[in-house]
């Protein structure tokens, strides 16, 4: 295996052959499921977080109070967690949009503070309203994380925002803001795909989208078919998973009971 | 009584029994798990002058919590007579980092570039593994203080992880994974990890997959390794006003659910 | 940089490098970026005369650390290592202190037994608490290994679940970026 | 007691009066950790990126790098209407190499390796191990079930994704009571250094 890090002429390193395979399958499937015209058309089913943002913006409207979202400090943008949360974003800026209610974007990172801004920008072209538009709205506050904790801290309390979505890669600054959030009454809708983190969304937050419905969003809100057949696709490899655990486990216990020294074929 | 107001009280609480408890002088007996024995033996059966490389990726903020565990696994490494060379990606980490093997080398008349070597930041932290498992000059040129590698002793004819016995990260969040992604399904260089109580569900499913080789958690981990290595300090120390709040903690969700289930009653 | 994984040739290897140089570079560029709409929104607050002494404050920090480092460099022992430890360090150790009493709040709160799926979450949480108690051997010993069980059996399967999740939505999503599904990011559906 | 432990007790007390209400104090610490630690930033970014990167391959006359550095410069083109779409560029280049980087590392770290010890024989290693054996592979399945999403949650597939939905409140209650340690952990610490090192109240 050593020989695996040192750079030769071999164009494959036969190591990683189960990892070319599998990623060949998936993209296989995952590129037949969006050209697919009967699987673009999947009826998904609903995902509650996400069917409270309209009610969550139209509560800050009423309230006269701005909405707050956030990407947490974990992520750059790279990192597909964040680009999920960005699809979000467009959805929560365009109807702030229409309804003329502020959104504040604190984040961690510069690039995703430009993107984010390309993103809602367009966003409010898009419905109509680019004079609405604040790029002071979406900054960058700090690197670290907790000069970003405190940062967003200070935001929430002096701002008081009625909703807050908590959308991205959170680390233990999840916590800090919820529970600030909640001083200020504001309705939270989180997700992330960090494991522990969910844990304290699912306590103090109204709404979680846990781990991978945060991908899935995209599906849902934008309506595109490719998209749409694309988390069919997902789906389709959970089945694919599903029946490799179970074929394997099948495996391992039949030759445990007729004592045969077996190839535990689903050791990678 | 208004929730803020309850807030308070809560708050008030907790800070009255931690410093209570601290101030209590007497120590409780911990019970050393077997997460923490794997530590401990997979660093004693470390070949003398090993090369370990020490990744400080932790933020300023989780030093209270992680500096008992650095300074037992640097003091156990150490006391090995292994050479270690430090590391960090997470920039705040670089000086703490320092200063932790400054302090734990000096205990045990350790020389620099000699024993340990210190290297510094880099940031990008996947980036830079890919680069080390590459080539460790083409990450670092220089050391921490601008000497360039070649001219210390302690890494003639080390240049990439290959040459690395194991890496240590000493973590506060995800860094880690990273390290097993990048570092050990790329590289195969082994990691152990000493990380946050909250990571350690986390890095569970690593360690018995294998791609963790062994990982020691929290205050708690320090109390238990500070006990193995025959020595008092603050893991142990801590260990009685943690136990405490937890008592506190559980008393808090009693009450909580004593308030709601009566209040629930009432209404029916 | 999907390919370069599988290759162990010279080429792949350099191409990788190149790469990840380029995002560290703009993460560098994006960072002026950033600190220019820093600067820009504390000097207007300055001048419209709008909480002065904080906003002072925002822009002394970011350019005495700078100041600093450029004066006496930034090994440790230099002034720029000082307002590291004594300045920067304690607070933001201090923030992420606050979290042992948002927890606190948050137990008293969100632990309630509204329903049988919501008594689950909240008995396996208070298990584990107890499990992490450190009064010695006996009785309360028994919980470690309950908390031990439970974390490595139920727990831990849930965890993987959710992991392969993630793992195939971050898959799914990298796609669609790379088939040009997904263009989200570059603001906008066009 | 010397400047340096003053300072940092001091502004420990600012940032910890948050927990009564928003203040003055805080909100003047607040400012001052933003400040300091973005300039923080700026130095790391400065020391290993511009000068280590940029500047030291380029007076060395390896030329390399003006590639990257010229995509990348193409960032602040959106300070201009004219060259605004320009900015695009850059970010394009980040975002899909990082999809394509994220592809195999996923399916490797995230699916693989998620899976492969999830496989172990149901019977024959004693009674303890069939249990957790069991309760192992069920979790793991029901919890995907929850995920499934093309398909309504009745009849037998809704009972499958509910007791998912039990697995997953497990997970979070355990994490919670794990993580619970790690934060009191935290202010343990911090109450370490006020009422040791700046109060003097306990020695170390």
């Amino acid at each position: 295996m050593i020989a695996s890090t040192i750079a030769d002429s071999r164009w494959l390193d036969m190591a990683k052959l189960p990892e070319l395979v599998g990623s060949v399958v998936v993209i296989a499937i995952v590129f037949l499921a969006t050209m697919n015209r009967s699987i673009q058309s999947a009826k998904l089913r609903k995902i509650n977080g996400l069917e409270a943002i309209e009610d969550a913006v139209g509560r800050a409207t009423e309230m006269a109070r701005p909405v707050l979202f956030t990407p947490g400090w974990g992520g750059d943008i790279q990192r597909p967690t964040t680009i999920a949360s960005m699809n979000i974003l467009t959805k929560v800026a365009s109807l702030s949009a229409q309804y003329d209610c502020t959104l504040l974007y604190p984040t961690h990172d510069p690039v995703i503070m430009t993107v984010a801004q390309e993103v809602v920008r367009e966003a409010y072209t898009d419905s109509g309203y680019p004079d609405r538009y604040r790029a002071d709205n979406i900054n960058y506050v700090s690197s670290s994380q907790f000069g970003y904790a405190a940062a967003v801290d200070g935001i929430i309390s002096r701002q008081k925002p009625a909703s807050i979505f908590l959308l991205g890669t959170f680390e233990a600054e999840s916590l800090i803001l919820a529970e600030t959030g909640n001083t200020v009454g504001a309705i939270q809708i989180a997700g992330t795909d960090s494991t522990i983190q969910l844990a304290f969304f699912i306590v103090a937050c109204d709404y979680t989208l846990i781990g991978e419905e945060l991908f899935a969003a995209s599906g849902y809100l934008s309506g595109n078919p490719s998209i749409v057949a694309s988390v069919k696709a997902q789906d389709i490899l959970k089945v694919v998973i599903a029946v490799i655990l179970v074929a394997a486990t099948i495996w391992a216990t039949t030759a445990r009971i007729l004592d045969i020294e077996t190839v535990q074929w689903w050791k990678f | 009584m208004t929730d803020l107001r309850i807030r308070r009280w809560i708050f008030l609480g907790l800070a009255v029994i931690v410093v209570l408890t601290m101030l209590v002088p007497v120590t409780t007996k911990v019970t050393v798990s077997p997460y923490t024995q794997r530590m401990y033996d997979y660093i004693d059966s470390l070949p003398a002058h090993s090369v370990v490389m020490v990744s400080f990726d932790h933020d300023a903020s989780s030093q209270p919590e992680i500096r008992p565990l650095s300074l037992c696994l640097l003091r156990h490494a150490f006391s090995r007579g292994l050479k270690m060379a430090g590391v960090s990606f997470q920039s705040e980490g670089t000086v703490i980092g320092y200063r932790m093997i400054e302090q734990t080398a000096k205990e045990f008349g350790r020389e620099y570039g000699v024993d340990y070597v210190y290297l510094g930041f880099r940031p990008q932290l996947q980036a830079a593994i890919l680069q080390l498992g590459e080539s460790i000059r083409g990450l670092y040129a220089q050391d921490y203080f601008g000497t360039p590698l070649d001219s210390i002793p302690m890494l003639v004819g080390i240049d990439s992880l290959a040459q690395i016995a194991v890496v240590l990260s000493i973590a506060d969040a995800n860094n880690t994974t990273h390290w097993m992604e990048y570092g050990k399904a790329r590289f195969n260089v082994p990691i152990i990890a000493g990380v946050t109580a909250s990571m350690v569900t986390s890095y569970d499913p690593y360690l018995s997959s294998g791609q963790l080789s062994a990982m020691v958690g929290g205050l708690r981990g320090a109390a238990e390794y500070e006990r193995l290595l025959n020595r008092h300090g603050a893991g142990q120390r801590g260990m009685l006003a943690q136990s405490a709040t937890h008592l506190y903690l559980i008393a808090l969700i009693l009450t909580g659910n004593f308030i709601f289930l009566r209040a629930r009653r009432g209404k029916k | 940089m999907f390919l370069q994984y599988f290759s162990p040739h010279p080429l792949a290897r350099a191409v990788n490098r190149g790469m990840l140089d380029y995002w560290q570079i703009l993460s560098a560029i994006a960072l002026v970026v950033g600190v220019v709409g820093v600067a820009r929104t504390n000097l207007m607050g300055l001048i419209a005369g709008k909480d002065r002494i904080n906003r002072l404050t925002v822009l002394a920090g970011v350019m005495a650390m700078p100041i600093l480092a450029w004066l006496w460099g930034t090994t440790a022992g230099s002034p720029f290592v000082w307002m590291f430890e004594y300045v920067q360090m304690p607070m933001q150790a201090t923030v992420f202190a606050l979290l042992a009493f948002f927890v606190a709040s948050a137990s008293f709160r969100g632990f309630r037994a509204r329903n049988a799926q919501a008594t689950v979450l909240l008995v396996s949480a208070t298990i584990i608490l107890m499990s992490r108690l450190s009064f010695g051997e006996g009785f309360l010993s028994q919980f470690q290994w309950i908390g031990d069980w439970m974390r490595d059996n139920p727990s831990m399967a849930a965890r993987r679940a959710i992991l392969i999740g993630i793992g195939l939505g971050s898959l799914t999503t990298s796609l669609r970026v790379l088939l040009g599904v997904e263009r989200t990011w570059l603001g906008g559906s066009k | 007691m010397d400047w340096g432990t003053l300072v940092a007790g001091l502004l420990t007390f600012a940032v910890f009066s948050f927990l009564y209400r928003d203040n003055p104090a805080y909100k003047w610490a607040e400012s001052l950790l933003i400040g300091v630690s973005i300039g923080y930033t700026l130095v790391i970014a400065w020391t290993s990126t511009v000068s280590a990167m940029i500047i030291d391959p380029l007076s060395s006359g390896r030329w390399g790098v003006i590639v990257p550095l010229a995509v990348g410069l193409m960032l602040f083109g959106r300070f201009f209407p004219q060259t605004r779409s320009w900015s695009r560029i850059p970010i394009a280049v980040i975002i899909g190499s990082g999809a394509g980087a994220a592809i195999p590392a996923m399916l490797d770290a995230r699916i693989l390796n998620q899976m492969s010890p999830t496989v172990a024989p149901l019977w024959g290693n004693g009674l303890v191990a069939s249990f957790g054996a069991i309760v192992l592979l069920s979790g793991v399945l029901s919890t995907l079930a929850y995920f499934y999403f093309s398909r309504e949650r009745t009849g037998w597939f809704g009972a499958v994704a509910s007791t998912g939905t039990w697995f997953l409140m497990i997970f979070f209650g355990t994490t919670f009571g794990y993580t619970v340690m790690s934060r009191v952990s935290t202010f343990i610490g911090r109450m370490e250094f006020v009422l040791g090192d700046f109060l003097h109240i306990i020695h170390q």
